[in-house]
């Protein structure tokens, strides 16, 4: 899987003869730009698949990121992944699905959460969907509680920062959980004098928290404005447009990565099924979609032809719908597994050496 | 009859007309939702806050402070643990300025279990709130106490949180609140939003009484000399299920005690009910390592050890870092309907 | 007591024949400035006072604002005092003294309360002191709890506008204290689009946490810069010159009254004594003291001379000697005391109609 | 004999040098204060953090999730009631990733009263801390205790808080750490940093060894066959002194446990020594509605309800808003050895 580090486009400028997309002033290989655009549609398919779970009773409650996906997948195809301090380490929200596909989640994994089952690699059917977390890949588990994975974003880069190298810490989150006091202590944290540290703060902003517009709640007129009195530098892009994102996420990455310093991207996004399944989860027709607008820029370009893209939705349906029935068939999370994975085994630990067991006996 | 989301809608309609109430807010509780739960539709005074839930409380401290009356939400308890300090200062801020000033105001938000809601919308909150001295907790498990529970905090000069179980937000009474059209299809037309556009919608609100459950007054809902159980919230029914089975299966008969008021806790009834069974049973939800029930527990040692006649039992919530989202967590992490009827079961039968 | 109102002075055009005292381009009428020194003088000396009880075992811990006398006074003469909405909103920090003196305060309350005593109209021998509460003046309790205050502003100030009129709501606190969330929640919920308010959010910067320097946690030039984003006009005064704090506190304040709308003030101060008897409430010599600076321009103006100084000083001092004297004499709470005003009476309360009178009986 | 403080501070310079600690850190932790307990002096990897006591507790669990093995302080614990969500948080990662990540971090904090903190610097947080699944937490009453537990602490590869009792900080025992010199002032010079300016004094380190107090062991401080006392932290050296002058003037031994560990708590000794006594007293300052010794009353209901003799007694702080600075407050609060040993001699002296 290609991830940073292949040059190519990274830094916007094509190789000669190689086709390439273009938006605005900054383009894109046009291999590169199939394989997002593929990414975004196998995102958009599992969360569409995840969806219709969530209605038909194959799982509960569903959260994700259809309409953030033209961001989400040029951020993890951009992470240096591995693990422990010597990779990114990313504190993601619940609409980080595109970032994980790109990273290498299988949709299986993706609905494997969904669907409760024991199988489910990032909570063993504890968590609602989108909720990753992967070790391996330095993905801390995602929490409901909006905008706490600020304040744990520091400690990450902290060590990153004295381990050396290049490894980064990336946190994303909504616009509207800006207003808990998490997002300025990230700020606080990541620009103490000498003492600076390589966060990456992502916002994605599609304008609303629930039913709440951020325009009758906030008053800055970008979000990031909020860096400047700390000396963070930062940018608005449009997550809708993953040429640019690719390109606002290079930047910010290569700032942290060598400057050792924060830097912020605010990304527009939109918000496709609205909030969540206890909104009804239906499809919005007023905000863009950032799949068909990529995909109207390729049709034109020539990168792709109408067959093509009709084929790369059925293909990711099929897989969405295959990963959903090989997940229901799995088996669930059983009453032994209440306990389990509460506590790591501690030789020091005279009623728990191994792990919770209920109450001490 | 009103879901008991309804009847705190219809408290709070109640409370903005007569009872002055000034501001209910908080995450989306003004329009267009009116509340993840509904329960702040169509009020005149209700308003959308910032994600902000330190500033959601704080708010309402500086309201009560300048005279007004305020109402406030947290989205769901859970999200209320960043605030302990401030629920802490809004407790002994008249004890901490010896009596000079009151800070009437509503703190409500949804707790417990039952809904699916994973890690993160399954906390039960009762415990937490009832370490926090100065402060006066509620839990209704019924629409109409809901009602009346909402009206005395409301009027009652010091900070009340109403903890309203996430469970049965939309669970019916068999009660008529005063005013309550008999109707319930009249009642939805009347006062709840349409799905879709909702810009015009106005509620027309019943003609509703005033209506208080005094706060420290548990209800009697069973009444019988075998055992005393002791419960409120989500557990609630299940205590009046298990109790009402009992008696039909096995002819014994139970007094069980709606407790309602959290803090404080109606001694008196529990007290008496003890002296009469020598048997008690508690039952919450809430994790079971320094929990409510544990303190009620230790009343019922401290001054009725002698009136016992076999172990007092209790029914909590596992103590573990969270509710799966999987129904086999929750199901093996809350008491459930055969661990209360068992428990029970036992209670009553073992020879004294 | 002259309070706010009284015209001269207030825009820095002195009336004319009337002795002025002048730091740079601003000005006071000598009569304001002769008022603002015996009161800041007061302060000082009821809080050395404190110290020494302190030491002497009159008194266990001490805190206070030997330091700050220089901006705590002028604001002190400008709050429109009162009770309810009508008037100023106060939510202090505590190293207020001067502007509880300043507001009319004896020594005797302000004593009473670091003496422990049950005649303490704060706390009633509760609170450290300098934690005051005045509900006749829209003093909420000041709390140990740093920054909280913060996030209670906007509720008063909330009601203040809705209230109409020019009440305004007050709030100081620390520099090192802004790093908590609640100095952010202040700023947003004061600036919600069509919803500002007529917030005074002021930060006495001493450059000091305890022991921990500002330089060392804070990459921003100054903290009034955070307000940029959202629009709240603000600015940093010399906290030492009581000319200038005057000024721009009229300045905040008429903002806040006319405009509705938040104004921020940063005023940089001196930490005189340390942090507090905890750190062993030592004289500091290396950093400048306001009244030493005032008393300099009084004699150089002619103002006043050495004798006036002198005698202010020794009536000020005899003040708080014969404060302490008293308030030593009085009577202590005690035991039937813990419980009281835990609960204002009731009429729907079952248990406590009155007030808490221990566990449910 | 080294203070409770200067066992900590030993204990840190310990897990620096050989168990891996990376980053000591909080308000005011590093130099030149070294902690507002002193707690932190001289040691090298101590830092002075912002004051945010979320960025503290945050920051320490992105150390411990990025590999290293932080020991974060809370000045007081009065100070992180805004921080329980994230101490939650911390509590259920482990959980919530399925065993994926461990956490390694120490909390430490002081705890409880007796500092004539007023409102602000009294609180005790045990109760609170119990309730936190995923959690262990420990407190210790005396400085070698405090040496091992915190060694222990630093190695558990789980969260891990250290509750320090405020009034005992500078209370010495009567054991040596393993490597502390036996003179007191040797000790001190080598380790207490000087009055005045500190920029060129570096401690030197006694040659410490490693003593771990295992998690969940409790320790039998008195030995005797009348009654069981269980206490922790401030309230253990009462109980002590207490059981003492029981001894002394009426010839009553009682056991006396110190918890030491809140959670795990060390079920098998309490049990032992409550089947064999069948009086129990509990004794903590926290306040008493849904306090953690209420939990531990529970567990002997639970299991030991035929074994008990008489009424078991429990001793808690008083459910107020907070502890006022006059000591008439303070006395009227929280237990004193007057009631410890009125309740004890009660105890032991009522007919079975
Ligand atoms: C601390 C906290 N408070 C409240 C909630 C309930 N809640 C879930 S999502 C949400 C809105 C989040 O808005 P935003 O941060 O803009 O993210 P978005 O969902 O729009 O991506 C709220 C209020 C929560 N999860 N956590
Ligand atoms: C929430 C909180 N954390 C920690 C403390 C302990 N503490 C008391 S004062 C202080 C430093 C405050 O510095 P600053 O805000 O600059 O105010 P200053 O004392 O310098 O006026 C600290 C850390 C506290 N009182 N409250
Ligand atoms: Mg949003
Ligand atoms: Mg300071």
């Amino acid at each position: 899987m290609p991830i940073r580090g292949q040059a190519s486009g990274n830094d916007g400028v094509a190789l000669l003869d190689a086709p390439v997309l273009t938006s605005g002033s900054e383009s894109l290989p046009a291999d590169r730009c199939r394989q997002i655009h593929r990414l975004m549609v196998r995102a958009r398919a599992m969360e569409e698949r995840m969806i219709k779970m969530s209605k038909s009773g194959e799982g509960y409650f569903w959260i994700g990121g259809p309409g953030e996906e033209g961001f989400s997948v040029p951020l993890g195809l951009q992470v240096k992944k591995g693990q422990g301090p010597a990779y990114d380490f990313l504190h993601l929200h619940y609409r980080n699905s595109g970032t994980l596909l790109a990273m290498g989640m299988t949709m299986l994994d993706g609905i494997r959460q969904m669907a409760m089952r024991r199988t489910d690699p990032h909570s063993m059917g504890r968590n609602f969907p989108g909720h990753y977390c992967r070790r391996e890949w330095n993905i801390v588990p995602v929490t409901s509680v909006i905008e706490i994975q600020y304040t744990m974003a520091p400690g990450t880069a902290i060590v990153q920062k004295r381990h050396g190298g290049d490894g980064i810490t990336i946190v994303t989150g909504g616009d509207a959980g800006t207003a808990e006091g998490d997002f300025a202590s990230c700020m606080i944290w990541s620009t103490r004098p000498g003492n600076e540290l390589p966060v990456l703060m992502i916002v994605m902003n599609n304008g609303w928290g629930i039913s709440t517009p951020a325009c009758t709640q906030h008053a800055e007129k970008h979000i990031i404005d909020r860096g400047k009195p700390f000396g963070i530098p930062g940018e608005v892009v449009d997550g809708n447009d993953p040429i640019a994102s690719w390109h606002a996420i290079h930047r910010g990455m290569t700032y942290c990565r060598q400057q050792r310093r924060p830097y912020m991207i605010e990304a527009m996004v939109s918000r496709l099924y609205g909030h969540s399944s206890s909104s009804g989860a239906l499809r919005v027709k007023d905000e863009p979609d950032c799949i068909e607008l990529f995909e109207q820029k390729l049709l034109a370009a020539g990168i792709m032809d109408e067959a093509e893209v009709h084929r790369i939705h059925a293909e990711a349906r099929a897989e969405a719908d295959e990963a959903a029935e090989q997940a229901l068939g799995e088996p669930e999370p059983t009453a032994e597994d209440v306990e389990r994975f509460t506590y790591a085994p501690s030789r020091v630990d005279a009623v728990y050496p191994e792990d919770y067991t209920g109450l001490p006996q | 009859m009103a879901t008991l989301v309804q009847a705190v809608r219809m408290a709070l309609h109640y409370g903005e007309e007569y009872l002055g109430v000034t501001d209910i807010f908080g995450e989306d509780v003004g329009p267009p939702l009116g509340g993840v739960f509904t329960a702040t539709q169509g009020l005149k005074t209700a308003w959308n806050s910032p994600l902000d839930e330190r500033g959601i409380i704080g708010t309402a401290m500086g309201i009560a402070y300048a005279g007004g009356r305020p109402v406030a939400e947290f989205q769901f308890c859970d999200y209320s643990f960043n605030t302990i300090d401030l629920l802490k200062v809004a407790g002994n801020q008249r004890w901490s300025g010896a009596g000079q000033w009151e800070l009437p105001l509503v703190l409500m938000t949804p707790s417990g279990s039952g809904i699916r809601g994973s890690l993160y919308h399954s906390h039960s909150f009762e415990s937490w709130a009832s370490r926090l001295a100065g402060w006066k907790i509620v839990m209704p498990s019924n629409p109409l106490d809901a009602y009346g529970l909402m009206l005395s905090a409301i009027v009652d000069p010091n900070p009340v949180m109403v903890l309203l179980p996430k469970a049965l937000l939309r669970v019916r009474g068999d009660k008529l609140i005063p005013g309550e059209p008999a109707d319930e299809a009249t009642l939805k037309q009347m006062i709840d939003a349409p799905v879709g556009d909702r810009t015009n919608w106005k509620p027309r609100w019943p003609d509703l009484k005033e209506y208080f459950v005094p706060l420290g007054k548990a209800a009697l809902v069973r009444e019988g000399d075998s055992a005393t159980v002791i419960s409120y919230g989500r557990t609630l029914p299940l205590c009046v299920q298990a109790a009402d089975q009992l008696k039909q299966s096995e002819g014994i008969e139970c007094d069980v005690l709606d407790l309602r008021s959290i803090f404080p806790y109606d001694w008196k009834a529990i007290s008496a009910s003890v002296s009469k069974t020598g048997r008690v049973l508690i039952v919450n939800e809430d994790t079971e390592v320094t929990n409510f029930g544990e303190h009620l527990l230790r009343r019922i040692i401290d001054q009725h050890f002698y009136d016992l006649k076999v172990r007092p039992r209790i029914l909590l919530g596992k103590h573990v870092p969270g509710i799966g989202l999987n129904q086999n967590y929750e199901r093996n992490s809350v008491p459930q309907l055969p661990h209360i009827l068992s428990t029970l079961r036992e209670l009553t039968t073992e020879r004294a």
